[in-house]
């Protein structure tokens, strides 16, 4: 029993409260990560998990029992932190067996269990033949998987990873996510992962929670986050490149709902419609996916002004930002042309795929 | 004597870090058939020569005496401070310690009266200087025995005096005529040498030339020959800075200051002797045990030039030196059953023996006659017999240092309110006056009147 | 909750020994001087009496104290200045990077590491008119000797001039160790900017030094204002006085005549008069000024 | 706008290590060039050799045809922005933009006037009163481009200055930067060990590598035609899978055999080959980017059969990583007909897009 459940729980520094009444679950054998941009309450959450934070209020129960009150030590879990946190003056043998030498262990881990398991998780992590090496002499990318190979060497049910493979440069930032995701298929330990960047949220998690500014604003499967976000902020966070936000006017002619791009009206798709029989909201948040943004000739028929606001090489990719009204359209152009800043051009923009979000809250406006 | 010097200073707190990293360690001598049979005897005394050579030599004074001595020296302030907690404990922490001779006043509600003692050992108490012996009786009762009192005397280079033709000064007069005739006369030489520093040692200038101008600091009762030290009552307590004889004491100091050497407002205690000794002066007021100072020093320009007066009297005055220096007593929370073993340390350390082995080691004091006699003592310390002959013709004495608690608060009154004088920043006249008025003020919140 | 509750107490426990201690060293005896200066007692003669403010009230009338005041605020900002001065100066000269130079600067410090009754005792004798090397060399020179100690217009500065000597290391060492942790990049962004060698200084070097300038001043004033071995080894307050400062006066009077209750009332107000001045110093000057 | 030359420059900072060697490179007036390489490449040496922070070993550096080895880095007129920011800790916003005018002792007013202008545009307006320590990493490095582009510097030096932030704001912050160069013009020198961002930013790229400069161009030059296996592997969103491989001498059809799979090769391609001497250095390999592969569920004698490891979805695409025998493969495909993982898939190239290194890194198919 390993599942990791927050229930309820507050947590305050100061006067000042980083999150009030959070509730989030990750099952038994999952791997969630939690994403974030920095200060939105991640760190903070793993950390009471962890038990090196206590909550304020509320419970953080792990496999069904309430472990508030249990020090660190004591919760079966393994943790790699985002510095790594190693000896740097011990052998990569002596930081593994580290956790296994504490007094109160002693019992549990005999020397020669303790060289076998020691073993068993380099060879997990490939790093056997560094086993005798000082960690001054590692490089991140080592040193990485000695800082995990610490977490799990007590074979713990539970496992916690703060931004772990941040530091690395993108190759290896490349090599680590897929090495994460095997180790978890082959040990499915309940893993929690903290990280910044939705590209890696994206590629490793089996679910992930989408945080801001203390909010829980999605919790899901990777492609359901980022098909479909729940929130504005989760729309305009992940994706590869995530979708426009836009806040346009609104106008009411003959109860239609339509959209003013930049003087440019277009009708709300047949599928909203019903969502503002009665109402004209004063204002909507629309997510646009790049794909629904089109660049035409400009002598085509009522094209939506467009401005070049910046433009960009993204993989084979040309990326745009147009400037629609007050807005900016991302937009992907599928040949390469030059484009300069500030460049007119016409755009047309596809609505069918778009996703409403309440101006207020920023919640997705669901039919 | 008393407020030790400067450099004796330094020495002695890494002396004393090594005396009490020995006396922690000392094992009672196998011997046990000296004085202390084995057992432990513990001193307080002072960082003085007489006690610092008892720690240069402890080794051989344990051998002699057959047990330990654990000698604790500290510094003038701090031994009074130790020596009045002291006497507030229920059981004393000392079986011996050191007392100055004007402290006597001060503390003679808790020392033991030695007189039983001295009847019953037959100490020759005769041989001593009477000045001494008599120091240390207040009230009747014998508080202490010498063991290195020594008057502050008038020191004179012979060969200069004889060079120019002058007489030994035997007033103040002559010393200032002698003074002004040698000032000058020879590159780096001045006229004479004295405490001028301020504080403490111009304090004790003051009292003891304003002596030998006829009249102590305070009202003390007169009497055949001199004041009445062992009876000093709350009316005995005004100040007298404002008498004729403290003018003409001041105006004395002021003539002086003509004559001394560069530096001598921040003189005290040795330096003016290591000047003397060097040539830097023809005549001192020095304590006559820090005679050794040269006496011993083969390169001193003095060596062997020297001769000793009394304080040179002013014109209402006597040929009288202020007997000072340190006495041996039992504080009276000393338990009785360690009060004769104390007795007899006190014995065998004030034996004429004794005192001649002190003037082995550069502590040219000896406070008997019987040791001011002894050949190789003089050869060793030229001063002994002039000191002998001052004693016997009573021109020691030491009531110019009143025994009164206040005493060391006269001195510092004395000695800042008087450097203002010398130093030019304000009239001898309202020197005096402004001293008398502090001196005044203190009794007055002593509650003597 | 519990395990944190459990490790605050546990941490409050650990902690108590040391409040305690902290009270004991600090507060109490500061309370017991307070006390003290309300009574009148002689040390080692009978019980204290009690006495009000008179001692505050004599205090207060008594012109010496008065005098002892102003010197040693006099010998606190000359010291100060002339350390701060000086050991600033150093602590550039020695962050040049040359050979030898770390030689150099750790013979610099050699005085800290004196005794100040040391120190004393060798200014003493260096200035002594009889004995003193630099009055030799005065007159080697073909001047007139100097009374260092007792010319009543040079005494206090010769006093300076030695706890300079002893302490503008120390200014000197610390003013390093803050330019040493200066950041780099900092400087290559002023290059970047075009700020002049004056320029730098002035806008970037003094502005980040000020929290350890100011700390260091502070820490050489306390300091200074508590000297009394140079006083007592060199001068014992004169000539006429020109030299006592405060702690030589409290000593005479509490140490010497052993007049407890009246050095109590001085030790109170001195403990006052530092603690308004060093206030006073930090609200105005300010260690950072951040919070603005 | 200035033109900056880098002649045969070398940094040593120990005789026999070389940080940078025989760099020749140029940076045309008003245009954006971005060195690209891993830590330690030599990039930052060279960097803070334009901006007058290090001597130059060896060599001369040019601007406008002018010898600036000697000139102090006071007197160069670049703006550098740092990686660290490298702000005056104890200024507040307005102090720290303010500083390079101040420098120049700009009357206050203008002073005040530039300010609000360059802090309007950077979005900083609100901030200007705080201390940097009161900033995030982003509001920190918009003030130090702000100190940058304040003064009408011609020439800027950015020195990895998005290195330290989290990649949303990474993303945000060079879309400024770019924005901004295209509206002064100035030459703009910057380095970045990303190559995201380096292809996302620059008109141009130099690729470093262990003090060396490997290749120079554009995006596309970068990613079909690197000169050798570094730069092949350095560059490119996806990272490019490499497998051993062989040239089938079959006189009738060449072929390239990749593991399992005979990959038919056009005439053309294989006279390259075959007129490359290189071959004959002996081992092979063939370096395909996520993007030149389909995936089937088919075996076909040009495919290459391998399993499914790990699946990374990744927005529209997903990532299949997947291992055979040969070694190790990733393709980008749609996310919806990704395969599982413990899939077995066979894995086609588009055979004009493979590259192939000899033994010594090089790219034998190097158009030049």
């Amino acid at each position: 029993m390993s599942e990791v459940r927050f229930s309820e729980v507050s947590k305050r520094f100061g006067g000042a409260s980083v999150f009030e009444r959070i509730d989030l679950t990750c099952p038994e054998h999952k791997y969630l990560c939690l994403l974030g941009p920095s200060g939105c309450g991640k760190t903070t959450l793993m950390r009471l998990a962890a038990g090196l934070e206590s909550p304020d209020e509320g419970d953080v129960m792990i496999g069904g029992r309430r472990v508030n009150d249990l020090p660190p030590a004591d919760r079966n879990i393994g943790m790699a932190f985002q510095n790594y946190a190693l000896y740097p003056m011990l052998s990569v043998r002596e930081n593994l067996t580290f956790p296994l030498r504490a007094p109160v262990r002693r019992r549990a881990w005999p020397e020669s269990k303790i060289n076998s398991r020691v073993d068993d998780i380099a060879q997990l992590l490939r790093i056997d033949w560094l086993l005798d090496r000082p960690i001054a002499t590692l490089s991140g990318g080592q040193q990485q998987r000695v800082a995990l190979g610490r977490a799990l060497i007590r074979n713990p049910p539970v496992l916690l990873l703060d931004e772990p493979i941040t530091h690395l440069d993108a190759r290896l930032r490349y090599e680590m996510r897929a090495e994460l995701k095997t180790l978890h298929a082959k040990l499915h330990t309940t893993t929690i992962h903290v990280t910044h960047d939705q590209q890696e949220a994206l590629a490793v998690a089996d679910l992930i929670a989408v945080m801001n500014a203390g909010r829980i604003e999605q919790v899901g499967p990777p492609v359901e986050v980022y098909r479909n976000p729940n929130t504005a902020f989760v729309a305009g966070f992940v994706g590869d490149p995530p979708m426009s936000v836009v806040r346009m006017p609104l106008r009411a002619t003959e109860g239609c709902l339509q959209i003013d791009f930049g003087g440019r009206l277009l009708d709300l798709p047949e599928k909203f419609s019903q969502a503002f029989v009665n109402t004209v909201p004063p204002a909507l948040l629309i997510g646009i996916r790049p794909s629904s943004v089109n660049l035409v000739p400009s002598g085509s028929p009522a094209p939506i002004p467009a401005r070049v606001y910046s433009h960009e090489m993204v993989g084979r990719e040309l990326q745009l930002m147009l400037s629609v009204g007050d807005s900016l359209l991302r937009y992907r152009s599928p040949d390469i042309r030059h484009f300069a800043v500030g460049d007119e051009v016409a755009c047309d923009v596809n609505l069918d795929n778009a996703r409403l979000f309440d101006a207020e809250t920023g919640v997705a406006i669901i039919i | 004597m008393h407020f030790e010097n400067k450099q004796s200073w330094i020495k002695k707190a890494a002396a004393m870090a090594v005396a009490g990293a020995v006396s922690s360690i000392a094992v009672a001598p196998a011997s046990a058939e000296g004085v202390l049979n084995g057992e432990t005897i513990r001193i307080l005394a002072i960082g003085d020569p007489v006690f610092q050579v008892m720690q240069r030599i402890h080794g051989d004074l344990e051998e002699m005496a057959g047990g330990t001595i654990e000698l604790d020296v500290r510094g003038f302030d701090v031994l009074r401070q130790q020596v009045l907690l002291n006497a507030q404990n229920d059981v004393s922490n000392y079986d011996l310690i050191s007392v100055d001779l004007p402290q006597f006043g001060e503390y003679k509600g808790f020392l033991v009266d030695l007189a039983g003692y001295v009847e019953s050992s037959g100490m020759d108490w005769q041989d001593f200087h009477e000045a001494a012996w008599t120091g240390a009786y207040h009230d009747q009762m014998q508080l202490g025995i010498p063991i290195q009192p020594h008057p502050e005397i008038f020191a004179y280079r012979v060969d200069l005096f004889e060079e120019a033709g002058l007489e030994p000064p035997r007033t103040t007069e002559q010393v200032l005529a002698a003074a002004k005739a040698l000032h000058g006369s020879k590159d780096g030489l001045s006229g004479i040498c004295w405490n001028g520093a301020r504080g403490t040692p111009l304090g004790q200038t003051i009292t003891m030339v304003m002596g030998s101008h006829g009249l102590p600091v305070i009202a003390m009762d007169a009497i055949e020959g001199g004041f009445d030290l062992g009876n000093v009552r709350p009316e005995n307590m005004h100040p007298q800075m404002e008498s004729d004889t403290a003018s003409e004491m001041a105006a004395y100091l002021m003539e002086l200051m003509k004559f001394s050497p560069p530096g001598i407002l921040n003189m005290a205690w040795d330096e003016r002797v290591r000047v003397f000794a060097q040539g830097g002066c023809a005549m001192t007021y020095i304590w006559s045990g820090r005679s050794a100072i040269y006496e011993l020093d083969e390169d001193a320009e003095a060596r062997g030039k020297v001769s000793y007066l009394p304080h040179p009297a002013g014109p209402n005055g006597l040929n009288v030196s202020t007997l000072g220096g340190w006495f041996l007593s039992i504080p009276d929370n000393l338990p009785e059953d360690r009060r004769d073993l104390a007795w007899s340390v006190t014995e065998w350390l004030t034996s004429p023996e004794m005192m001649a082995e002190y003037t082995k080691h550069g502590n040219c004091v000896a406070p008997r006659h019987s040791v001011s006699v002894d050949e190789e003592v003089v050869a060793r310390c030229p001063v002994i017999p002039f000191v002998d002959a001052m004693a016997t013709n009573g021109e020691i004495a030491g009531w110019q240092r009143p025994p009164v608690p206040e005493i060391q608060q006269i001195f510092d009154i004395l000695g800042a309110e008087f450097h203002e004088a010398l130093a030019g920043a304000e009239s001898p006249e309202d020197a005096l006056k402004e001293a008398q008025r502090q001196l005044d003020r203190t009794m007055r919140r002593a509650g003597y009147y | 909750m519990k395990y944190f509750r459990e490790k605050r107490r546990i941490a409050f426990a650990m902690i108590s020994p040391s409040i305690l201690v902290i009270v004991a060293i600090n507060i109490f005896p500061i309370l017991f001087a307070v006390y003290i200066s309300l009574h009148l007692w002689s040390f080692g003669r009978g019980v204290p009496r009690f006495a009000g403010f008179l001692n505050y009230e004599e205090l207060y009338y008594d012109g010496r104290f008065g005098d002892a005041v102003l010197t040693s605020a006099k010998f606190v900002f000359f010291a100060v200045l002339l350390e701060f001065v000086v050991g600033f100066a150093l602590a550039f000269l020695f962050n040049v990077k040359v050979r030898g130079m770390a030689t150099l600067r750790q013979i610099a410090v050699l005085p800290i590491m004196v005794m100040p009754i040391v120190a004393g005792l060798v200014w003493f004798y260096m200035f002594n008119e009889n004995f003193g090397v630099i009055n030799w060399l005065i007159t080697l020179l073909g001047s007139e000797k100097v009374g260092f100690l007792t010319d009543l217009d040079v005494a206090l500065f010769s006093i300076v001039l030695a706890d300079a000597w002893q302490w503008t290391p120390f200014v000197m060492l610390v003013m390093f160790a803050a330019l040493q942790s200066l950041p780099e990049y900092v400087y290559e962004a002023a290059k970047m900017d075009g700020l002049n060698a004056w320029q730098t200084f002035w806008r970037v070097t003094i502005p980040m030094l000020r929290p350890s300038i100011m700390i260091v001043i502070l820490l050489r004033i306390v300091d200074s204002f508590k000297m009394i071995e140079l006083v007592f080894m060199m001068t014992q307050g004169g000539p006429a006085g020109r030299t006592e400062v405060l702690p030589w006066y409290l000593y005479v009077t509490g140490f010497q005549a052993l007049d407890l209750g009246f050095a109590a009332a001085m030790a109170v107000s001195m403990l006052i008069l530092v603690t308004i001045f060093t206030q006073l110093f930090l609200s105005r000057v300010g260690i950072g000024n951040d919070n603005k | 706008m200035p033109r900056i030359e880098f002649d045969n420059v070398s940094k040593r900072y120990a005789p026999s290590s070389a940080a940078v060697e025989n760099l020749s490179l140029t940076i045309e007036d008003g245009s954006f060039l971005c060195v690209l390489g891993p830590s330690g490449c030599g990039k930052s040496s060279t960097l803070r050799m334009l901006a007058g922070l290090e001597s130059i070993t060896e060599g001369e550096i040019r601007v406008d045809g002018k010898r600036y080895n000697e000139l102090k880095a006071q007197s160069r007129d670049f703006a550098m922005v740092f990686e660290n920011y490298a702000l005056y800790p104890h200024l507040d916003v307005y102090g720290n933009l303010a500083m390079p005018l101040a420098a120049r002792k700009m009357p206050r007013q203008e002073i005040a006037r530039r300010v609000e202008e360059i802090a309007n545009t950077l979005q900083i307006s609100d901030q200007l009163r705080k201390k940097p320590r009161q900033l995030s990493g982003g509001q920190r490095q918009r003030v130090g481009l702000g100190r940058a582009i304040i003064r009408d510097t011609r020439t800027f030096l950015m020195d990895e200055p998005l290195g330290h932030l989290e990649a949303y704001l990474r993303q945000q912050l060079r879309t400024e930067i770019r924005r901004l160069h295209e509206e002064l013009g100035a030459t703009t020198f910057y380095i970045t060990h990303d190559q995201e961002e380096a292809a996302a930013i620059s008109d141009r790229i130099a690729v470093m590598s262990e003090g060396r400069l490997q290749q120079t161009g554009d995006l596309l030059t970068l990613l079909d035609n690197p000169v050798n296996r570094f730069v092949a592997e350095f560059i490119g969103n996806l990272p490019i899978s490499i497998l051993p491989a062989s040239i089938a001498s079959n006189a009738a059809s060449p072929e390239l055999s990749v593991g399992d799979a005979r990959i038919p090769f056009s005439e053309r391609r294989a006279s390259e080959i075959a007129d490359s001497t290189r071959v004959a250095a002996g081992r092979l390999e063939a370096g395909v980017r996520p993007d030149a592969v389909t995936l089937h569920e088919e075996s076909a004698r040009h495919r290459l059969p391998l399993r499914v490891s790990v699946v990374e979805p990744v927005g529209d695409m997903a990532v299949i990583v997947a291992d055979g025998p040969a070694g190790r493969l990733r393709a980008a495909v749609p996310s919806d007909s990704a395969p599982s993982p413990g899939n077995s898939v066979h894995a086609e190239f588009d055979a004009s897009r493979i590259l192939l290194f000899d033994g010594d890194g090089r790219n034998i198919l190097r158009k030049t």
